[in-house]
């Protein structure tokens, strides 16, 4: 028993973020609204994000910015312990793919506006209905 | 120091801004300075070449940082010869379209030139950097750009096509990201040589790293349009402008093709991929698939640019087969296929947009009697489907001759068989357009057939000339197989 | 389609779930992620650039290459909805007031040009009297967001923030005076040709200052390289190097939102918005 | 880091995210979707990625949200799923 919750402590953030995205993907794969996929595909990106920060994320460690007067004015204070701070990879590398998401997300909504301009619709049944009709 | 690595992707970027800035002085210098930054990108790339070819891998150590810590650019004699191929394509058809983007976009034309040199940069980037997240960032780069530009072709349909291709893409790209993270978390590192050094001390039986591989392969695989993964590319292709489709349907697939063979041989390592895991089998029977369909499915087009956009298809089984037919032959029989089928691919879409801009439908219907009206182009067309067929002297027989040797010394008779049909259905498909544009006679407007006083309408010089260049490549490159699988991809697979 | 969708989620659901099995456990400070390359920037960074927020250092600098074509990313985006979206044909209705007698005026002949100024008013179609309150609160609350994103995009190398948050602060001040008052006040003051040449010159400085450490003898973006420019602090010239590099990813990322929303908003006329 | 919070965020982010994929109103989904990303904020917060979360509070909260609903201002609200 103590095992299965030791598992579960060590884990859960990984499964959520599956879960998360999961919803994502079927939101993506399943809806019929153009809008709710765009929503779907926004959730997804969110969890993967969610994933590489659960990454970074170090017990007993602070935020990724130097505390105190290391050498601000070129002398060295005390020696920096990697163990004190949060890897800050991945939180670069977030900050990257969460600006990628949004330049996906500003395109696609454009693409949805001309989409329904033209076909006054945005529900897949209906619009395959109006490419069927010509 | 030697800066051309960084020259090659910076020329186009920096070109696409200042064409952007330009613009607004005179809309016309946007595409003067596209034309230059894609020539100087060409230079550096051949430079690069030269460099590799002399003195082995080149490295750039972006912002001067050592590889682990900092991103660097590593050029092998696979990337160089990439390299090269994407710029000189992107250089000779920004030639060909400057006619097609001033009929099909006039209003904004010096924006679809900003975008192409940023599809450019992307591709090049793509195929020249050393870090996996970087890989990401730019395939983002070439994804956003392509479903702009796709979008900008046929009123309606295009931006539905678009729309498809962004869902899709973005699965696609996100699977790769979520693979770099599993790969990440396993190792600690993004750089693909110190990736590959640390999977060696992970025992290959762990999961994560498993779980990063088929997200990564699956990822590249969406991206490729491999067959079940492949809805998203005929519509996406025959809707865009003509423009554009001639650039990335040559390049595109090609790029992702060379991403994934450079995952399965830079980072996890052919020995982890072949001896470890036990998925080769299986794939090369999707490959087999691919093939199949792709070529079945463009017998029942009737429409000229949909059917290449199926023999696309049909090529990717031939690629992707080949490099998991788990010997050097395959592989090296898939890498030169990398380099054949974009040039035989630019070729048809060339002509194929010379087709368009004369024609404007090419539906079957509407091909009849342009042997005689546009003998230039239709020798191009030809000579590319020749080689698209397999027929010797072009370079599509030499590697569907290392594909078949490879076919064979692995037992994998099917593959063989696959590829031997696909050549089959090829002729038949060709041969079916060739007989509507020479045999069939022209209905003139009078009702009746006119068999005399044909007159030539053919397309302009600017999109002659790369055709012809592209004609003469594909000879060369069939000429000279040997020496390239030679002195680049035998090398690089030792 | 349902079907097929919850078969494929299934699918990869249970490949990560699979992944996830030989993961080091969440938060282990032993974990290959959190030793390999996240020691040598947290103990390196701060002696080599000078920079204490570590996220700004490495996205900046060690990994200037990636946010580099991040920015290139978020110009396309504003140029792909420019060129998807944008309008010039003119408007067939149009509706005007006449200022002097309050008459609504229905124009819709394309042929009629009113030129508004003194005498007429160019309306929206679906107008509504703008609330005093809301014009009034915005107004005095635009000017300290702007504040606001100045500082976040030049306080990034000491505390959360930097160019693309400072950026994307900027421009949703802009978007919300677009809100408030409406757009054709916006664009009055902002014009697309502005946005444009920001969005392309915010890059330009990002690749320009990359490039100046190439003819300075560096490699691309090796701010070191740059010390002799600045004799008066060399010691801290890749903080500065940063700080220039996070000006352009703000230009650039203010006039892209802004791009992005006005021609989301008036489907590409530019017109009238929310 | 108090797990209990943690787990009462990461509740309704799930719960946030279930409802802006079903809800029957375009306009609740965007808002829905600004809930979901400034809970999901807060998580990356807690976990210490505070350039991660900052950036998410002005993009996905702020500008995201915007853009989807200038998008549902200029498309429809009604939707069948």
């Amino acid at each position: 028993m103590t095992e299965l919750v030791g598992l579960i402590v060590a884990k859960y953030n990984f499964w959520l973020y599956i879960i998360l995205m999961m919803i994502g993907l079927y939101a993506m794969i399943a809806k019929n609204n153009l809008m709710k996929k765009l929503v779907g595909m926004n959730i997804f990106q969110t969890a993967i994000i969610l994933f590489y920060v659960s990454i970074g994320y170090k017990h007993g460690a602070t935020l990724p910015i130097i505390q105190g007067d290391h050498g601000g004015h070129g002398t060295h204070g005390a020696v920096i312990h990697a163990a004190e701070y949060i890897n800050p990879l991945p939180h670069v590398l977030m900050l990257t793919a969460i600006v990628v998401s949004v330049a996906t997300f500003g395109v696609a909504m454009a693409l949805c506006v001309r989409v329904y301009r033209r076909y006054q619709t945005l529900e897949e049944d209906e619009l395959r209905i109006r490419l069927s009709e010509k | 120091m030697n800066h051309m690595p960084a020259i090659l992707v910076l020329a186009p970027l920096s070109g696409a801004f200042f064409s952007g800035l330009a613009a607004w002085i005179k809309p016309s210098f946007s595409y003067y300075i596209a034309l230059a930054a894609t020539l100087l990108s060409g230079v550096a790339a051949t430079c690069v070449l030269g460099d590799v070819m002399a003195a082995g891998t080149v490295q750039y150590r972006m912002a001067g940082w050592a590889p682990p810590m900092g991103i660097e650019l590593r050029i092998d004699s696979l990337n160089a010869m990439v390299l090269v191929l994407i710029s000189a394509i992107a250089f000779l058809n920004l030639v060909a379209s400057v006619r097609s983007v001033d009929r099909e976009i006039p209003d904004r034309a010096p924006s679809f030139y900003v975008m192409y040199q940023l599809f450019v940069v992307g591709l090049l980037g793509v195929t020249a950097t050393g870090d996996l997240f970087n890989l990401y960032v730019l395939i983002e780069i070439t994804s956003l750009t392509s479903y702009t530009m796709i979008a900008l072709g046929e009123e309606g349909r295009s931006h539905l096509a678009a729309l498809n291709y962004i869902f899709i893409g973005v699965i696609g790209a996100s699977f790769y990201l979520l693979g770099v993270g599993y790969l990440y978390i396993t190792t600690g590192s993004l750089n693909m040589q110190d990736v590959a050094v640390i999977l060696k001390q992970i025992p290959g039986s762990s999961s994560a790293v498993l779980t990063a591989f088929v997200l990564c392969i699956l990822g590249v695989w969406i991206k490729m349009a491999l067959f079940p993964l492949h809805v998203w590319l005929p519509n996406a292709y025959a809707f865009a402008p003509v423009g554009f489709a001639r650039v990335v349907a040559p390049l595109m697939t090609k790029v992702m093709v060379y991403v994934m063979v450079r995952l399965m041989i830079t980072v996890f390592g052919l020995d982890y991929v072949f001896n470890t895991l036990h998925l080769a089998d299986i794939v090369v029977w999707l490959g087999v698939i691919a093939i199949l369909a792709g070529a079945f499915m463009a017998l029942f087009q009737t429409d000229l640019r949909k059917m290449l956009t199926y023999i696309i298809v049909c090529e990717i089984g031939y690629m992707v087969g080949g490099a998991w037919l788990g010997n050097t032959l395959g592989m090296a029989g898939a890498i030169l296929h990398i380099l054949n089928d974009a040039l035989m691919t630019f070729a048809l879409f060339l002509a194929l947009g010379n087709i368009v801009y004369v024609r404007k439908q090419v539906a079957f219907s509407n091909l009849q009697g342009l042997f005689a009206t546009m003998p230039w182009t239709m020798a191009g067309l030809v000579l590319a489907a020749l080689s698209i067929i397999g027929v010797p002297p072009t370079c599509g027989f030499f590697s569907k001759w290392y594909l078949v040797l490879g076919a064979f010394e692995a037992g994998a008779y099917h593959f063989a068989a696959a590829l031997i049909i696909s050549s089959l259905v090829c002729a038949v498909l060709f041969f079916k357009v060739f007989e509507i544009c020479f045999f069939e006679p022209m209905a003139t407007s009078h009702g009746h057939h006119d068999y005399g006083g044909v007159v030539m309408t053919e397309a302009p010089v600017s999109m002659l000339v790369p055709l012809g260049l592209v004609s003469t490549a594909i000879v060369a490159a069939g000429v000279y197989a040997g020496t390239i699988v030679n002195t680049l991809i035998l090398p690089f697979l030792q | 389609m349902k079907f097929l969708g919850f078969v494929i989620v299934c699918l990869t659901g249970g490949l990560l779930l699979y992944g996830t099995m030989d993961l080091p456990d969440w938060g282990d400070p032993a974990s290959p992620a959190s030793t390999h390359l996240s020691d040598y920037y947290i103990e390196h960074i701060l002696e080599e650039t000078r920079v204490p927020n570590l996220v700004t250092a490495v996205l900046a600098d060690y990994r200037g290459y990636d946010t580099m074509f991040e920015t290139a990313v978020v110009f396309c985006a504003g140029l792909a909805c420019f060129l998807l979206l944008r309008d010039f044909r003119p408007k067939k209705d149009r509706y005007f007031r006449h200022i002097p007698t309050g008459v609504m005026l229905h124009v819709k002949n394309p042929e009629i040009r009113i030129i508004p100024g003194n005498e007429f008013e160019h309306m929206d179609r679906e107008w509504v009297p703008s609330d005093r309150i809301i014009k009034t609160v915005c107004r005095i609350l635009i000017p300290f967001i702007q504040i606001y994103a100045l500082y976040v995009v030049a306080h990034g190398d000491f505390s959360p923030g930097g160019g693309f948050q400072g950026g994307v602060i900027f421009g949703s001040s802009l978007i919300l005076m677009a809100i408030s008052y409406n757009l054709k006040t916006l664009m009055k003051r902002v014009t697309e040709k502005f946005l444009s040449i920001f969005a392309a010159t915010g890059v330009l400085i990002y690749v320009g200052l990359g490039v100046l450490a190439m003819i300075m003898g560096g490699r691309f973006l090796d701010y070191g390289m740059l010390a002799p420019l600045v004799p008066w602090d060399p010691g801290h010239i890749r903080a500065l190097g940063m700080l220039g590099v996070e000006i352009g990813v703000g230009i650039a990322v203010m006039a892209v939102m802004v791009i992005i929303y006005v021609n989301i908003v008036s489907e590409g006329r530019h017109d009238e918005g929310l | 880091m108090l797990w209990p919070i943690d787990l009462i965020v990461l509740t309704f982010v799930i719960f946030c995210a279930v409802a802006a994929i079903t809800v029957k109103d375009l306009l609740g989904t965007a808002i829905l979707f600004s809930a979901y990303s400034f809970l999901m904020c807060l998580l990356w917060a807690v976990m210490g990625a505070v350039d991660v979360a900052f950036t998410e509070a002005s993009v996905g909260a702020g500008v995201s949200t915007v853009f989807l609903v200038a998008a549902v201002f200029r498309t429809s609200r009604r939707t069948k799923d």
